[in-house]
């Protein structure tokens, strides 16, 4: 009887045949790959008026917390209401077109549609002022948004980052006068971090990685 | 995930918006609109849509984003005001909690008062002002109204009446007084479907002028109740069952009897209930007051002298039924003299009324456990005085739709101004209200729904929701509180202020102005400082400090007057036939609330029916009849052609020869939600002397048809289980505690069962779990549940709890996380109630089943439900002893944005195919902690409070950290009555119950053959 | 490439007589190589031939092992180690719910290596191969038995193959003839 | 002999096995079959329309069932008539039920292999090939039954970004191991049986299509002596594996619910009793197909009323062993004084479900003790009956275990009742097609008998007849 294959498509055959191996190689790489949020890191989304954080955070040296109002007391940040933008602009770059929105807003009393940057899942429950509260800088989440003409978004918001900084918190935290400086942490000495740690009272890892601590 | 739209379409719940609602300024303030509707509980299957954020044009004073704010104001029942604490995230009302500050309220709320918030976001809710069918506008009505004025003018008003609903507020009643001053000839015409008249008019009888009781239970220490809903959805329900608990709880032990028609939440409260006919109570009655007239107890009773000159010769009433239970009845209610309550209900003639008015005063309990109140503007009532004087502060006196209908029918009314009032649908039938109104040429209909009344109607005009603008109103103890809006109309209404002032003087003036206006006026108050002051504080604190109605005392003349003569033998049945006995629907009330599906949802506490209402009958009668439950009949009356369709149900407790018919259903119009469920018993109604009958005879006859309701439990034996134990109050005991015990040993059959406590843990191979930081736990007293449903719709207010619709409860699908389950005692003739909501199991059976982990432990003993995780197996609910998990299985949460606006931001809303159950209120927890932690101290007890016990009239709730010994769960869970359901499983639930109390000595009978 | 020759292939109608065949040539000559090639699993062949002992136990004992230690391990890692949560208040090592799987994954790897390490130990897959030139070589799955004497590695120019066909048809080979590859 | 060569015509007379089969023509008969000679779908027009009817009818059942599971993935898992209390209905009743036949195969092709039963000779084959498929079939409803399946991966343990693993003390995870590695199993041991046939299959074939498709199947087996000594090895080793693990599946199946508190799941006689249910079915349905496939095949002399007759002794022993679980439960129930164990029982009696109970009482336990007579076990027609009945009466069996456990369980404020839907119906009506047609494709391409076996079957008997 005749053979069945010539030399090179036996080969080819048990190429072949290996590709389920190749095949299984590269689902567990895809699945490591997609292991980084749907929504990359490092997005910039266009907004109404081209607010520059560069401007105001790093030029002017504006505290975060004079337009975030609420990110102290409230889950929420707050966004700046009209009044708190004119507080300024009812004076500087009046007639900038770039600030026409804002002004249609105070004239309409239609609020400005700003655009969602760090938008979690709508079962994650995230609070501000908690955060603020045992010592975790605007920086270490959001970057240095003094650099950024335009908002980009620093962190993927994935649950094993949430995780990363839940499980240890000690690593994270900074004293509290620190939270809105716009620069990573000075270094401070072991007993300074003792102090710190006391006076935060950070909750123990069960608690921090509890699912209700996030999710309800 | 991608946002579906609800899959789950039926009538009940698939509600339309326009977008037109978007723009409504109310929603304009709305900082995160999307945030709740996009809040389904997520797949992250694929990318989420872009969201917007709204900041504030203007940040408002003192409103923090993010945080919810509380609003102190006022909610309507009939007319009387209830305090309440509104919370608003961003400018949404989505939840009510009661007002500690106000008297009707205390803190507690019902089941109604919860679902406002349903009603206040309905996108069903009347949009436009009508003008019969076409649609109209708000200036058209304005010219329209006012050349009916010019018109009316002329006559001083003759053709003009105004027909309101029981009007406390002092400014309405000051602009009532105003048209009625305009138009002298006018008249005021009130209707209230819940209630009939014969209270009011006995109380008119006895005292002259119309009075209301007002019931202080707190200092009784024996309360009769005769067909009176004491706790049932009336202006002092929440009142009365929080201040007869306080009662309970003191030694001795307050006491409570019924004598009702149909089981009550009195009944399962009660040391000894016994079902009758009204016209057997009225016997009952009149024997008691023969009986204690005799007794001479008047001559002995702190009552008024003149009652003691009558004392001895009272005169001989012709007793009729004279059994042994009676005496034990009387001889406790001798006992407690002076501290006691015979309370009649709506169902009882005017006559029966009058006696248990001379009863009360033969015990001398007028003016301390009972007050009689003069208020105006209350309550229609029999009486004669058809005119009303509207001179300077003068009480005006209404008069009753009889009345008004007559004078329709006789073609002398042009002009028929409607307030909130639905009399097309909710008048006696034998009135034919619809027919009288073709004779009306100008009529105009305000209302929150484009119902019945409003189609008929030559004009209709949305009236704004109670919420929505300001307003005042008095309690059922006559405290004034403001009713502030908590937003701004969503749907265009407008005030009924605004209507009245239009009416009166042409003028159309804003509500806020006119009621500042009758404050001013009433507090007397120059200096606006001052003013402005009690004003501010009136708003903080919900009340105000005003003068309560005047206390009446009655006149001897009330012991001296033999009492009126039986009204022959009229009204009762001969031969097969039955007593009809309309009944106020303990959900919907009369049909205000028809298109609130939360309480077209919430399962009756008796019959667990749900979107339904039926006809209750006596397991005998039916017998008799030859019936089964969801048999349809026909209900025929002896007297008149009317007639209604109806399934019955059977119901034990009912009494014999006695058909209930809850009202409130059979709607045609009025929304999706309240169209075309049940039957409408308004038909069969009649009317005697002006007064709406609450009991008719009739005749009932099988069609042979069948209807199936949809029920949430079908099985209310407790088939040789302990689920709801019962403890016997052991007077040798020096302390009245009692102890834990199942059924049998309250018998005396076994020996009393441990405490909790002391009862060793089942051996384990594996180590306990340590909480060592927070163990948060519940009580749930049973001795205090009165079975009231407000904790099942706070629950469902609070948490986001979906409505499935009769289609889905019918297949056991209801999705309230907390269901109280009731369970018939047969050894004791009662029904016991008992919440059952998750346990929180420590050795939680379902969490060991899950196999990707959705349901865990967290490391203050919340077994919590991790809704992202879940895969939908439901094996976690196969394993739960309690079966407290429900699983949403079809996509049951609306995403509409009204239901999105009023959903709680701080609750996931659940997607299709994962299960969810009570959380312990963990938003709650978490915000109290995340507190606590800013503030470097632990959460305090009480700060914690969950949504059931928040609203629990009875404090039958308790929640708290059991970790710290003081707390208040900590010490109601050291009580000897203590259990833990199912706890051979061990489970080791973290909630716990009390076992209810049972007084051997309070029965009225010893041998068992009592006519249940 | 110029044709090779692989070795003389005869053809017996029966097992018996393939056995004989074997026994004999390797009576004639100690280290000679030959492949029998049978409908089905002969006994008595593989020990005439003398074949070597398996290895394919021992793979599977390995394998089996290796799973089970990995499956409880995947499982205790991830239950003590990477995110320990409380699960109705059993202890996070709850060695006894683990049995289970560490069972089942024990038997995967072992049936994946013996079947896998068969198929190796058989250089299979191997589609092309001199022996189905031989004639009626499509027999050898039916009903024919086939014995290939081969010439010993290095000295295939040496072989003689006229000598192992003449001695194969001696044998009782109903045919014997060379298979070139 | 059909398609023998002339030189196999004048081969001197080899063994035979019952009438005289040689492994040359055992070897033609059955790969006939196969290569469209001697297959029913080519003798005639009658059998040819036989043919394409149930090819058609079934494939129509295929097809509904894919529809009806996209239906359901849309609109959610309420389509079936699942509620709470009774979260579980007929999904998980199928699913025990089709795992349960999915056993007899393995069971037959390893422990009889073990025991050295040589009458599975030529039942093992496709009862393998139904193992495989009930199997399959049976991983679907799980799946099906979720409330969100697009997630029914989470039941595996993979790295991802929420760091999170399956919870390992869950009986469903276990399942999840349980049954893909049995599936793997069931599949390799079925395939490596399958090799030497697909090399005769591709030796045999006509058109060089068939060569191709079955030689690269048949990986370039030719039979050496190595490779048979490697294959043997490998197959007593694989033999060895599966039968631990054929009893370790429907075991832990059991213990999906008998780690449950429910009553009537919680019980330690569950996984005893699952397993000897198991091959009760499985070999009720290995009946059911043997005897329309020696009829209609003409394999009578392949499949002999004596395999018939062992494996219905087989099955009263199942029956048997599946009584005494029955009783024992009873016994237990009120043994314990468990009040709600009690109830449960009682309810099989008299409650709703009470004509389940007893309808698969007279099924599984009554009816099959017919074969104590040895005319039963010889008459094809009555065997077919019985198993047929037995295959339904084990569905009842698992459905009840289900669904009547769950209706009545601790507190009566929360029992209620479950009454099947219409997609209930479908989806395992559907899921027999299903079945059927992929045992069909089955037969059309593979070899139902195996041949290599056979044709040492032949030899083997001519040895113990030859003197």
């Amino acid at each position: 009887m005749a053979q069945l294959l010539e030399r090179y498509q036996d080969l080819l055959l048990k190429l072949v045949l290996l590709s389920p191996v190749v095949v299984l190689l590269v689902t567990i790489a895809t699945m490591v790959w997609r292991t980084t949020s749907p929504v990359e890191a490092g997005v910039a989304v266009d907004q109404p008026i081209p607010f520059s954080h560069k401007h105001h955070v790093g030029d002017d040296g504006i505290d975060c917390r004079y337009c975030h109002t609420s990110v102290e007391t409230s889950a929420s940040a707050g966004m700046p209401s009209t009044g708190i933008c004119l507080s300024c602009h009812a004076q500087l770059f009046r007639d900038a077109p770039a600030l026409a929105p804002l002004h249609d807003s105070a004239r309409t009393g239609k609020p400005i549609r700003w655009n969602r940057v760090y938008d979690l899942p709508d079962f994650v429950f995230f609070n501000h002022s908690i955060h603020v509260a045992k010592g975790v800088a605007c920086v270490t989440c959001h970057g240095r948004v003094d650099q950024m003409p335009v908002m980009v978004r620093h962190e993927a918001l994935d649950m094993q980052w949430c995780l990363a900084c839940h499980r240890d918190p000690a690593k994270h935290v900074g004293p509290l006068d620190h939270i809105t400086a716009m620069r990573t942490l000075p270094p401070i000495s072991d007993t300074e971090r003792e102090q710190l740690l006391r006076m935060l009272q950070l909750e123990d890892r069960q608690r921090m990685t509890d699912c209700s601590t996030c999710h309800r | 995930m991608k946002r579906r739209p609800p899959l789950f379409d039926h009538a009940a719940v698939a509600v339309e918006t326009g977008a037109g609602s978007l723009a409504d300024p109310g929603r304009r303030r709305v900082l995160k609109l999307m945030a709740a509707s996009a809040a389904l509980a997520g797949s992250g299957c694929s990318e989420p849509p872009q969201e917007k954020i709204f900041p504030y044009v203007d940040m408002p004073e003192g409103i923090v984003p993010g945080d919810p704010v509380f609003y102190a104001s006022t909610l309507l029942r009939r007319g009387y005001g209830i305090g309440v604490l509104v919370e608003t995230e961003s400018g949404r009302p989505i939840k009510i909690e009661g007002n500690v500050a106000h008297p009707a309220s205390l803190g507690a709320a019902d089941a109604q008062m919860q679902a406002e918030i349903l009603t206040l976001w309905d996108p069903e809710r009347s949009r436009t002002v009508m003008q019969g069918q076409r649609l109209s506008t708000w200036p058209a009505l304005i010219d329209a109204l006012s050349q009916r004025r010019r018109e009316e003018e002329h006559t001083g008003g003759r053709r003009l009446r105004l027909l309101t609903g029981p009007v406390t507020s002092p400014t309405l009643l000051a602009q009532i007084r105003e048209v009625l001053a305009h138009f002298p000839e006018a008249r005021w015409h009130i209707h209230d479907a819940s209630d009939s008249g014969t209270r009011a008019a006995a109380a008119e009888r006895v005292f002259q002028r119309p009075v209301r009781t007002l019931y202080r239970l707190d200092r009784a220490r024996v309360v009769l109740s005769i067909d009176a809903e004491l706790f049932g959805p009336s202006p002092d329900g929440v009142r009365n069952a929080h201040d007869f608990m306080i009662a309970r709880r003191q030694s001795p032990r307050a006491r409570l009897y019924a004598l009702e028609s149909t089981p009550s939440l009195c009944g399962s409260l009660a040391d000894d209930r016994r079902a009758m006919s009204p016209l057997e109570m009225e016997a009952a009655l009149e024997t008691m007051a023969a009986r204690l007239g005799a007794a001479g107890v008047a001559a002995r009773s702190p009552g008024p002298p003149a009652a003691a000159a009558q004392g001895e010769h009272a005169p001989a009433v012709p007793t009729v039924a004279d059994p042994p239970w009676l005496d034990k009845l009387c001889e406790q209610l001798m006992a407690a003299r002076g501290a006691c309550v015979v309370a009649p209900g709506p169902s009882l003639s005017v006559r029966a009324h009058v006696l248990a008015w001379r009863i009360n005063a033969l015990l001398g309990n007028i003016g301390t456990a009972l007050i009689p109140l003069e208020q105006e503007g209350a309550q229609p009532w029999g009486g004669q005085p058809d005119v009303a004087s509207a001179q300077g502060g003068e009480p005006i006196y209404p008069s009753n739709l009889t009345k008004l209908v007559e004078a329709m029918h006789d073609r002398s009314v042009d002009t028929l101004i409607m307030l909130d009032v639905n009399p097309v649908y909710d008048a006696p039938g034998s009135l034919d209200f619809a027919e009288a109104l073709q004779h009306v040429p100008w009529s105009l209909h305000m209302g929150l729904y484009r119902d019945e009344t409003a189609h008929r109607a030559t004009w209709h005009v949305p009236m704004t929701h109670v919420l929505e603008d300001w307003s005042d109103a008095r309690s059922h103890d006559g405290t004034p509180s403001i009713v502030q809006p908590v937003i701004s109309p969503l749907y265009g209404g407008r005030s009924p202020h605004t209507l009245a002032s239009l009416l009166a003087t042409g003028q159309t003036i804003s509500a806020h102005e006119r009621v500042r206006t009758t404050w001013r006026g009433l507090w007397h108050e120059e200096g606006d400082d001052a003013f402005e002051d009690r004003w501010r504080t009136a708003l903080g604190r919900g009340v105000i400090e005003g003068v309560p109605g005047t206390v009446k005392q009655p006149q001897g003349s009330i012991l001296d007057e033999p009492p009126p003569r039986r009204a022959s033998t009229a009204g009762a049945p001969s031969g097969d036939a039955l007593v009809a006995v309309f009944a106020n629907d303990s959900n919907l009330i009369t049909g205000e609330y028809a298109n609130n599906a939360w309480l077209q949802e919430l399962p009756r506490p008796y019959t667990k029916i749900t979107w339904d209402n039926a006809a209750l009958i006596s397991p005998a009668t039916a017998q008799s009849h030859g019936l089964h439950s969801g048999d349809v009949v026909v209900l025929t009356a002896t007297d008149a052609p009317a007639s209604v369709r109806a399934p019955v149900w059977i119901l034990t407790g009912q009494a014999d020869g006695v058909v209930t018919l809850p009202l409130g259903y059979g709607r045609g119009l009025g929304g999706s939600t309240a169209a075309g469920h049940g039957f409408d018993a308004y038909p069969l109604q009649a009317v005697q002397e002006d007064i709406p009958q609450r009991t008719r005879v009739i005749t009932m006859t099988p069609t042979g048809d069948r209807h199936d309701f949809a029920r949430t439990q079908h099985d209310m034996d407790t088939h040789g289980r302990e689920p709801a134990r019962v403890v016997e109050l052991r007077r040798n005991e020096a302390s009245r505690n009692a102890t834990a015990a199942p059924p049998s040993a309250a018998r005396g059959a076994a020996t009393p069962a441990l405490p909790p406590r002391s009862r060793p843990p089942a051996p384990s191979l594996y180590p306990d779990h340590e909480y060592n930081t927070y163990a948060w736990g519940m009580t749930v007293d049973l001795d205090a549940c009165i079975g009231c449903n407000a904790c099942v719709v706070a629950c469902q207010a609070e948490n986001n709890i979906p409505v499935v619709g009769p289609e889905q409860v019918s297949l056991g699908r209801e999705m309230l996380w907390l269901r109280i389950d009731s369970y018939r005692d047969e050894t004791r003739h009662r029904t016991q109630f008992q919440p059952m909501a998750c346990q929180h199991c420590e050795n939680a059976p379902c969490e060991v089943v899950c196999p990707v982990g959705a349901t865990m432990h967290d490391s203050e003993g919340l077994n919590v439900q991790v809704y992202n995780r879940c895969v939908g197996t439901r094996f976690c609910s196969n394993n739960c002893p309690y079966k407290v998990r429900h699983f949403n299985f079809f996509q049951y949460s609306l995403t509409d944005p009204s239901s999105a606006a009023h959903a709680n931001p701080d609750v996931t809303v659940r997607q299709r195919g994962v299960m969810e159950k009570c959380t312990y209120c963990v938003q709650r927890i978490s915000h109290a902690r995340i507190q606590s932690q800013k503030e470097r101290r632990r959460i305090r007890d009480g700060e914690v409070v969950t949504a059931c016990q928040a609203t629990c009239p009875t404090d039958a709730i308790v929640f708290g950290d059991m970790n710290d010994p003081d707390s208040q769960v900590s010490r109601s869970k050291s009580s000897s009555r203590g259990y833990a359901v199912l706890e051979e499983m061990n489970t080791r639930p973290r909630t716990t119950y009390l076992a209810r109390i049972d007084d051997p000595e309070a029965g009225l009978e010893d041998d068992d053959d009592r006519k249940r | 490439m110029k044709p090779e020759l692989y070795g003389v292939m005869g053809r017996f109608l029966t097992p018996e007589a393939l056995l004989d065949a074997i026994q004999a040539l390797r009576r004639q000559e100690a280290g000679l190589r030959l492949e029998a090639y049978t409908p089905y699993a002969v006994e008595g062949v593989s020990e005439s031939l003398g074949l070597p002992p398996n290895r394919i136990p021992l793979i599977t004992l390995i394998a089996g092992v290796a799973g089970g230690v990995g499956g409880f391990f995947m499982q205790w890692y991830a239950a003590v180690v990477s995110f320990p949560v409380n699960i109705g208040g059993r202890p996070l090592n709850s060695w006894p719910m683990f049995v289970p799987v560490t069972f089942e994954m024990t038997i995967l790897c072992a049936a994946l290596a013996a079947v896998f390490g068969m198929l190796v130990a058989n250089g299979l897959p191997r589609l092309r191969h001199p022996v189905f030139d031989a004639p009626d070589f499509h027999l050898a799955t039916r009903d024919r038995y086939f014995l290939c004497v081969r010439p010993t590695i290095g000295i295939g120019q040496g072989f003689d193959a006229a000598h192992y066909r003449e001695a194969l048809s001696r044998l009782g080979a109903v045919t014997a003839d060379e298979v070139w590859s | 002999m059909t398609g023998s060569d002339n030189e196999t015509a004048v081969s001197p007379g080899t063994p035979v096995l019952e009438a005289g089969w040689t492994a040359g023509g055992v070897t033609d008969k059955i790969a006939g079959i196969v290569l469209g000679r001697g297959g029913p779908w080519t003798r005639g027009w009658k059998a040819h329309w036989r043919w394409r009817s149930a090819l058609l009818i079934t494939f129509t059942g295929v097809l509904v069932f894919l529809a009806s599971s996209t239906w359901l993935f849309m609109r959610g898992v309420g389509l079936f008539g699942v509620n709470i209390p009774v979260a579980w209905g007929f999904a998980l009743g199928n699913f025990v039920w089709w795992i349960g036949i999915g056993h007899a195969g393995t069971f037959i092709s390893a422990i009889l292999l073990l025991l050295r039963q040589r009458w599975r000779t030529s039942i093992n084959r496709y009862a393998e090939a139904m193992t495989l498929f009930a199997a399959g079939i049976a991983g679907l409803f799980p799946i099906l039954h979720l409330g969100r399946p697009w997630f029914a991966y989470w039941l595996l343990p993979y790295p991802n970004r929420m760091e999170l693993w399956p919870q390992w003390r869950s009986p469903l995870v276990w399942d999840i191991f349980a049954i893909s590695t049995y599936l793997l199993v069931s599949l390799l041991f079925w395939y490596v049986g399958l090799i030497p046939d697909l090399a005769s299959l591709r030796d045999k074939a006509g058109s060089r299509a068939k060569r191709l498709a079955y030689g690269l199947l048949a990986l370039g087996w030719r039979g050496e002596a190595r490779h048979w000594d490697h294959y043997e090895t490998a197959y007593l080793l694989l033999a060895g594996l599966a039968t631990p693990l054929v009893v370790s599946v429907h075991t832990v199946v059991s213990l999906d619910f008998s780690i449950g508190n429910t009553p009537g799941y919680h019980s330690t006689i569950f996984p005893p009793y699952f397993v000897a249910g198991a091959l009760f079915s499985g070999f009720a349905m290995v009946i059911t197909l043997a005897i329309p496939l020696r009829h209609y095949f003409k394999l009578q002399g392949f499949i002999t009323l004596r395999h018939l007759d062992l494996a219905a002794r087989v099955m009263l022993a199942c029956s048997l062993l599946v009584a005494y679980g029955y009783a024992s439960e009873i016994f237990t129930a009120y043994y314990s004084g468990d009040i709600y164990e009690i109830h449960m029982t009682e309810d099989r009696y008299v409650g709703v479900y009470a004509p389940v109970y007893w309808a698969y009482i007279a099924c599984n336990v009554f009816i099959p003790q017919l074969l104590w007579w040895r005319r039963m076990r010889r008459n094809v027609i009555a065997l077919l009956l019985i198993s047929l009945i037995i295959n339904a009466g084990m569905w009842m069996e698992r459905f009840l275990i289900v669904v009547q456990s769950l209706h009545q369980d601790f507190l009566p404020s929360s029992w209620g009742v479950f009454i099947p839907t219409f997609w209930d119906w479908t989806f395992l009506l559907c899921s027999i097609a299903l079945f059927v047609w992929l045992f069909l494709m089955f037969i059309r391409y593979l070899p139902l008998i195996s041949m290599a076996e056979m044709r040492g079957l032949v030899h083997d008997t001519a040895e113990e007849q030859a003197p």
